[in-house]
């Protein structure tokens, strides 16, 4: 159960190994913070859908499977997007479309895919929750380096005073991509000495 | 008069001071000859002989089986010592007829025919087969194959190639001065046995004795056409000479007799009238030693078989340490690791390099030159990188059979790519695949 | 070594080398290319210290090392062989410091350096490999990040041991996009040709720049398929414009002589790494910049785009390289 | 033909149950969400109205209004804050070209079109730079000017210092700016006076 | 409530309906199995069967076109479960390693030239049959290095491949690639192997390469099982007999017999 | 119409999906390996995304907005999407054998393509009409398409470069991505 929970932190982390889900990791991580409640919405849904699924597999048959997984995980996105909509308002802004885009993260329905579908209830918790975790950490530390650098500050505070000039290009577009590749650069690079 | 060329090709620098004015002179019949039964592009022959018999020049001693082959033949009197794999110009070991001398030159009784236009078309490819005549520029293919078109190939035009545009080599060049009138003679065999009309003779314009004094053989004939080729390399190579002269590209994949031509080079010519004229079948050729590392560079008249140790003692020995010793030109000659081999039908220069110096390859810059250089205007670069990644087919279909080896990318590439090694290799590859 | 040697070996033993053909070499090398091409920026780069300073010397010599040290220190780092020698980083360097403005901080310069050869070079496995032109990364992600720093201009004040003016004046481009008229009245064309203007390091007089590109015309390294369609489709296009309506336009020279238009089409476009290598490409390629440069000048906010619209059109070059493929030697029939 | 009829239950089953569950959802939040969009939107408009000091003086009924109309060809929306059936002030959402986008403005003004306050509510330029308008110091520019000023960049001959490298997005606020003001003098009779159209957003009482 | 339960069971009634119809269509028929023969095996997609991933082996078990054991990295127990999927008997296949059966390194062997090109051995190879004297033994230019998938091969000091056992998979790769053929499958638990290639005769051996098999006898001799014979001048073990007691190690004169016991 | 033509072009270049939204992003990196895989993908999505754009403003704007239940808007978006890719499949299967051939196996990748769904959420937060919608969902395609063929180009190209062990694969294609928005930068403020 343990060995569920943790491979998503490091061995299958979704972002760095699997690489899934790419398209709100570059989005949100201009500060940690959004990468805090982009993680927390996914890992939500991520655990219910896996939960869901995971109780229905014996019940849908394998030819609507990926429509009624769509629309389990879809259900579940809404309920959170009016969730944090109500009661988190400005976070809820801040990352915009990509809540609802929660939907097609492929982390999501690769799991209730490969995993969900085939485990039973309790595996598939703690699945979605190790992979949860795991997307929510990856964003955080990605999240931290371009609100660093980008920004001078991380958590909104400020980290290097007034006279910073900051790294904008870690908070732009171009500086997303670059630094997400860079860091699977490293990681893919640790792993292998590690494997050594 | 117009100076044609071709698009792409070097100008690498010409190097041939050192034996453009010297005199082809007969090398001093050797104690042995090592004959290997392949010498062309083609099928291996048969021996004839065997241990200890004795021939005499001239004497055939290998036949060609299969269509595509020439037969072989004694170029020395003497006894048979040894008929084993022994290693040859073009590979680690072939089959070779070892003849020891005797000392005596005994030539086999030969009779040539001085009224060949009697002769039938058929009868004149006969004598040059059984002669064993192949092309002497390099490639060395049967005479009497290309001879044979097949059915429904109409040749009208035929191209004596005098371009001799490898640096260094001088050969053909001595033998257009020397003996003019027996080249064109041969040519004219050459022409009566496909009956064909126009004859073209390419010579490249930094060879000015050997353009007039053929002119002056040529006489103003109308069947023959001379024509002056600019200074460039590969401009000897097939395809570039019928495009230079013809305007006409051969198409991909295919032979000149495509596009109905047949290009024949002035040393094949040569033989040829020896072959039909005296009856005297190929067993010396016209050969180029030279390069810095020898100290006496000649042109000489050489027995085929002749080891290469013997040719270098001709002409004074080793200047210094020798480096590469490359049979052929430094475009497309190949390094021999010894000195034992023998030279062959197609050898047209022995080239003694000295101080080799070996670049470190470095990565491609992509600066396009070995694209602007080939004169297939393939892209050698691309070929060279998909063969090293193992694509082939990808490198075969950005024309990497259609590579004729010339060398010029690999002269240009200032990265120092091999890139002709890749190439080769590539070709090498897809003809194993293909044939499987 | 074979059993059959009867006779004494002349060789003494002694190994010959064995190789492919071709067995001469043409005497250029990459090492040489580049070493000419950082010679060709010659003119603008002592142009560019005489008229701005010791402190563009010292840009440029911070960007020049900080770029060297990087290759070094990454070829060593992935344990391959350290090559700065083949003088590629150096230019990359040099080329860099001639895009900054020459009042930039000396630690902005050192990022570009180590961002143009990290970024632009290194990670995709060093020279030859990069996709995108070094020192033009190097800029963009400078001028992203610090654009305030990366669009200040001191004034011209020619004189090598100057300081730099702190007065800071407007380049050509600049004033463009304050209207035509503006522009033109405070810039002359012939101060544009001569160096007497604001810009970057090494972008301020045509004339140092096309002593250079005449240069390497000479030895061959660059070729006109590039340099001059890119040029002429800039002058083309915002000459048409200028035609229709020249209160709103300005003259096409203007264009041509201000702002990185000639060092970026003799010195940036045909590096040849990241542009096409067929000739038909190249054209191709260059027509494609010169579009891009103008739709930018004319009628973007930001007053230069020849950085982008190089870098734009290198992203393409291999799309290019893979449309323009040679047709082989015969590829057709000779009767077509 | 039966399993298709088993797949289409299946999938119904579970469209039907989602259904059920998101309306009920919508059903918990629905009020929340509402609140939470209307407290946005009034968060600016109640800044650059300074209801917040207001509310200290205020004695009786305080309210916000909102109507929308048309001016040049966009949506605008305008805003007014009435005390005990006097209007003191109002506010105008209006939004310039800047580099990356359209920059919302919300600009407050006084019964004579003076300036109070204005604030940034949405834009899209870039972060660091042009990003920098949202910042009081060059918000603040903007107090207390009206009509009679030159609202327009120094480079453009008008009294407000852009932010340096951002010319551009200075130039958008002060487009929304100036549109806010020429709409202000336009519909000024409707502004303080008027009644029709206007919907009361936020409403606040204090009895002594 | 009403409206939102009618319209989105609407839409499901609808997807599912035209999901049902398609299905209907375009019924493509897949083997369950395959699915679940792909799931156990190893999903490296490493190419070394012949087929271009994980899922066309598992089509061609099922289609009975390959033995279940075609798959080189999968363990035996995961064997059986295919097996038994197929409903086939247990094939328990032999593990074998890639051995080098060449000492001819830079130490050992003499070259014929000196070469300078590409250093891949199968390019080197066009040119006389590479640099070393001896025409049969390893080139050492390592091309076996760069092709093997598992990164089981690397070159020692004496620029002979050295191969970790543990990685190696016997995929056969670096086999297929050695333009000298040095390389050869090799039972893994056997542990005795000729480390020679060389069919030329004895003194020309002796010529060239220090720890080359000279075609002496010598194991023949002292092989108690009788698993080695001597053909084309070489030895040769057959492994069916070889029982790794390595007496032939200890007599041979040359080294030319490695074990690693 | 210059704002159509504008809207139209912002969304190639100066929004482009990828690489300013960063939507689409697993398609852009998983189908990118062959220009030729890109060329069909494009075109699949082009396709896709203005129908999808169509559809669910059609489904928005009739029954949602009508019968107050924008809050099904997710779960109906996807639902429309999901049943517009299989029908479209259907049709070019019946209709030409060579399209689908060429674009088909493209089409069950395209439901979880997040920049179908994103179009359509953002042409609803937009708030464009039906003309807008169209052309956004048009432009947001061919951007889409333009920035997948440029990147499969560049990623053919660096196979044959000796990139380092660790960054090869989906680390450098990202750099790339990076790189190529770092040049598309170049449009901002051209609208």
């Amino acid at each position: 159960m343990t060995n569920f929970l943790v491979k998503g932190l490091w061995k299958e982390n979704p972002i760095f190994r699997l690489v899934l889900g790419i398209c709100p990791t570059l989005a949100v991580t201009t500060q940690a913070i959004n990468g805090v409640g982009m993680g927390l919405a996914t890992t939500v849904v991520l655990v219910c859908s896996n939960l869901v699924i995971s109780a229905l597999r014996k019940f849908i048959p394998p030819r609507v499977r990926i429509p009624s997984f769509i629309v389990i995980i879809a259900s579940f996105v809404s309920i959170v997007n009016m969730i944090m909509e109500g009661f988190y308002f400005e976070l809820h802004k801040e990352l915009g479309l990509f809540i609802p885009l929660i939907v097609v993260n492929c982390i999501i329905l690769g799991r209730a895919e490969a995993f969900a579908s085939r485990n039973p209830v309790l595996s598939s918790l703690a699945d979605g929750l190790g992979m949860g975790i795991g997307f929510t950490l990856s964003l955080i530390v990605l999240g931290s380096i371009r609100e660093i650098l980008g920004a001078g500050t991380i958590l909104g505070v400020s980290l290097f005073g007034e006279g910073y000039l900051p790294f904008l290009i870690m908070i732009l577009p171009p500086g997303a991509f670059i630094s997400l590749g860079l860091l699977l650069g490293l990681m893919n690079r640790i792993s292998k000495e590690r494997s050594n | 008069m117009k100076i044609l060329t071709f698009p792409g090709g070097v100008h690498p620098p010409t190097s041939k001071e050192a034996t453009r004015d010297k005199k082809i002179e007969p090398a001093k019949i050797p104690e042995r000859v090592i004959i290997p039964l392949l010498q062309h592009t083609g099928a291996p022959g048969e021996a004839l002989v065997s241990k200890g018999d004795r021939v005499t020049v001239g004497q055939k001693i290998g036949e060609a089986k299969a269509f595509v082959s020439a037969p072989v033949h004694a170029t020395i009197s003497g006894e048979v010592i040894e008929i084993k794999p022994l290693p040859y110009p073009l590979g680690l070991n072939t089959d070779s007829i070892v003849i020891q001398s005797d000392g005596k030159d005994e030539w086999l009784e030969v009779e040539g025919t001085k009224d060949w236009k009697a002769l039938s078309p058929d009868k004149i490819r006969e004598t040059i087969r059984e002669a064993g005549i192949v092309g002497l520029g390099g490639a060395a293919f049967p005479t009497h194959v290309k001879l044979s078109p097949p059915e429904g190939k109409k040749i009208d035009a035929y191209i004596l190639n005098g371009a001799e545009c490898e640096p260094y080599l001088t050969c053909d060049y001595r033998l257009m001065v020397e003996r003019p009138k027996e080249i064109l003679e041969g040519f004219r065999i050459l022409m009566a046995a496909l009956s064909v009309k126009n004859g073209y003779i390419g010579i490249e314009d930094n060879k000015r004795e050997a353009i007039s004094a053929m002119g002056r053989e040529l006489n103003g004939e109308p069947d023959i056409q001379m024509k002056v080729l600019k200074t460039k390399y590969p401009q000897g190579g097939e395809k570039q000479l019928i495009k230079a002269i013809l305007r006409k590209e051969v198409p991909s994949g295919g032979l000149p007799f495509d596009v109905g031509v047949l290009v024949s080079n002035v040393g094949t010519a040569f033989s040829c009238w020896e072959a039909v004229v005296s009856g005297k079948p190929l067993v010396e050729r016209v050969i180029t030693v030279t390069g810095p590392g020898v100290k006496e560079p000649k042109n000489l008249r050489v027995r085929i078989g002749t080891r290469v140790s013997d040719l270098i003692e001709a002409c004074g020995g080793f200047n210094g340490k020798p480096g590469k010793i490359i049979m052929g030109g430094p475009m497309m000659g190949l390094t021999q690791f010894t000195d034992e081999v023998p030279v062959i039908k197609g050898t047209s220069g022995i080239l003694v390099q000295t101080d080799v110096l070996w670049d470190e390859e470095i990565a491609c810059i992509r600066c396009g030159k070995c694209i602007q250089s080939c004169p297939l205007y393939l892209m050698p670069t691309m070929i060279s990188l998909y063969s090293k990644r193992g694509r082939l087919e990808e490198a075969k279909d950005y024309g990497a059979l259609d590579c004729i080896e010339c060398g010029a990318c690999g002269y240009t590439c200032p990265a120092r790519i091999p890139l002709v090694q890749w190439i080769k290799y590539a070709k090498r590859e897809l003809a194993k695949k293909k044939a499987q | 070594m074979q059993k059959g040697n009867l006779q004494k070996r002349k060789l003494n033993n002694q190994k010959l080398i064995v190789s492919a053909p071709p067995h001469i070499r043409d005497g250029l090398t990459v090492r040489r290319i580049m070493w000419e091409v950082v010679l060709a920026l010659g003119p603008t780069t002592l142009l560019g210290i005489y008229i701005f300073g010791w402190r563009a010397l010292t840009i440029i010599l911070t960007s020049t090392a900080t770029a060297i040290l990087t290759e070094a220190a990454i070829q060593k780092f992935c344990k391959k062989k350290v090559a700065v020698a083949d003088g590629s980083a150096a230019l990359t360097g040099l080329l860099l410091a001639l895009n900054l403005p020459p009042g930039v901080p000396l630690w902005l310069a050192g990022i570009g350096g180590a961002m143009a050869i990290g970024l632009g070079k290194q990670v995709f496995g060093g020279l030859g490999n990069n996709p995108f032109n070094p020192a033009l990364v190097g800029r963009v992600v400078l001028l992203i990040s610090w654009p305030n720093l990366m669009t200040t201009w001191p004034k011209p004040t020619p004189g090598l041991f100057r300081s730099v003016d702190v007065v800071t004046g407007a380049t050509p481009l600049g004033l463009l996009k304050e209207g035509a008229a503006v522009a033109t009245s405070q810039v002359s064309l012939w101060d544009a040709f001569w160096g007497n203007i604001g810009g970057c390091i090494g972008e301020v007089s045509a004339l140092a720049l096309l002593i250079g590109a005449i240069f390497l015309f000479w030895r061959k390294h660059i070729s006109w398929h590039i340099p001059i369609p890119f040029i002429a489709t800039v002058v083309l296009v915002s000459g048409i414009f200028w035609l229709l309506n020249p209160a709103k336009y300005v003259h096409p020279l203007f264009h041509l002589l201000t702002g990185g238009l000639i060092l970026g089409a003799f010195f940036m476009a045909t590096d040849m790494v990241t542009s096409p290598v067929t000739r038909k490409g190249q054209i191709i390629f260059a027509v494609g910049c010169g579009l891009i440069t103008v739709a930018i000048r004319l009628f973007s906010k930001s007053p230069e785009g020849v950085s982008f619209a190089i870098l734009m059109m290198n992203g393409a070059t291999p799309l290019i390289d893979r449309w323009t493929r040679l047709r082989k030697f015969g590829e057709v029939s000779v009767n077509a | 033909m039966r399993e298709i009829g088993r797949l289409v239950l299946v999938l119904t089953l579970i469209t039907l149950i989602a259904a059920l569950a998101l309306a009920q959802t919508n059903k918990l939040t629905k009020d929340r969400i509402e609140n939470a969009r209307r407290e946005y939107e009034l968060r600016a408009v109640k800044k650059v109205l300074l209801i917040e000091e207001k509310l200290k003086e205020l004695n009786g009924e305080l309210v916000i209004e909102k109507k929308q109309l048309e001016f040049e060809e966009t949506k605008v929306s305008l805003y007014r804050g009435r005390m005990n059936e006097k209007i003191f002030g109002a506010a105008i959402k209006t939004a310039g070209k800047g580099y990356g986008g359209d920059i919302e403005v919300v600009v407050g003004l006084n019964r004579k079109g003076v300036i109070t306050k204005i604030e940034i509510v949405d834009h899209k330029e870039t972060p660091g730079l042009g990003a920098k308008i949202t910042r009081a110091l060059f918000r603040d520019q903007f107090k207390g000017k009206s009509a009679k000023n030159k609202i327009k960049v120094r480079k453009d001959g008008g009294e407000i210092d852009a932010i340096s490298g951002a010319t551009v997005s200075s130039r958008g606020v002060c487009q929304a700016v100036e549109k806010a003001l020429k709409l202000f003098s336009e519909e000024k009779e409707d502004i303080l006076k008027g009644s029709s159209g206007w919907e009361v957003l936020e409403r606040f009482v204090k009895e002594e | 409530m009403l409206p939102a339960i009618l319209s989105l069971g609407g839409l499901g009634l609808l997807f599912a309906f035209g999901l049902g119809l398609a299905a209907r269509k375009f019924a493509v028929k897949v083997d369950p199995r395959i699915e679940k023969i792909a799931e156990i095996l190893p999903g490296v997609n490493c190419g070394a069967c012949g087929f271009p991933n994980c899922q066309a082996v598992a089509a061609a078990l099922i289609e009975g076109k390959i033995e279940s054991d075609s798959c080189v990295l999968v363990e035996e127990e995961a064997l059986r479960n295919i097996a038994e999927i197929l409903g086939q008997e247990v094939k328990v296949k032999e593990k074998k390693v890639a051995r080098l059966i060449c000492q001819g390194g830079k130490d050992q062997a003499k070259e014929k030239y000196v070469y300078q090109g590409v250093r891949e051995c199968r390019v080197a190879n066009l040119l006389f049959g590479g640099e070393k004297a001896c025409a049969y033994g390893c080139l050492g230019l390592g091309t076996c290095v760069q092709e093997c998938p598992f990164g089981a091969i690397a070159l020692d000091e004496n620029n002979l491949p050295l191969i970790n056992e543990d990685k190696c998979t016997g995929c056969r790769k670096c086999v297929e690639v050695c333009p000298k053929e040095v390389l050869t499958l090799i039972p893994k638990p056997k542990k005795v192997w000729i480390a020679c290639n060389s069919r030329a005769k004895g003194a020309q051996v002796k010529k060239v390469c220090q720890e080359g098999c000279i075609g002496c006898g010598l194991c023949l001799k002292a092989c108690k099982p009788k698993a080695i014979t001597l053909e084309n001048n070489l030895a040769r073990i057959d492994y069916q007999k070889c029982t790794n007691c390595g007496d032939c190690v200890e007599k041979c004169p040359t080294k030319a017999i490695t074990c690693c016991l | 119409m210059g704002e159509i033509f504008i809207l139209f072009f912002s969304a190639i270049l100066v929004n482009n999906f990828v690489l300013s939204r960063f939507l689409g992003i697993c398609p852009y990196l998983g189908v990118s390996r062959r220009v030729e895989m890109a060329v069909g993908m494009s075109m699949a999505v082009v396709f896709v995304m203005t129908l999808a754009s169509l559809v669910t403003w059609l489904v928005y704007n009739f029954i949602l907005l009508p019968f107050n239940l924008l809050y099904l808007y997710i779960v109906a978006f996807i639902l429309v999407i999901a049943t517009l890719v299989q029908l479209v499949e259907m049709v070019i299967q019946k209709v030409s054998p060579t399209i689908y051939q060429a674009l088909g196996i493209y089409l069950p990748l395209i439901t979880t393509n997040c920049a179908v769904l994103g179009v359509a959420f953002l042409n609803i937060q937009e708030g464009y009409g039906l003309l807008k919608t169209t052309i956004h969902g048009l432009g947001a395609g061919v951007g889409f398409g333009l920035a997948i063929v440029l990147f499969a180009g560049i990623r053919e190209r660096l196979e044959l470069a000796d990139i380092g062990d660790a960054m090869k694969g989906t680390a450098i294609g990202l750099v790339v991505a990076g790189l190529l928005s770092l040049a598309f930068m170049g449009f901002r403020g051209l609208f």
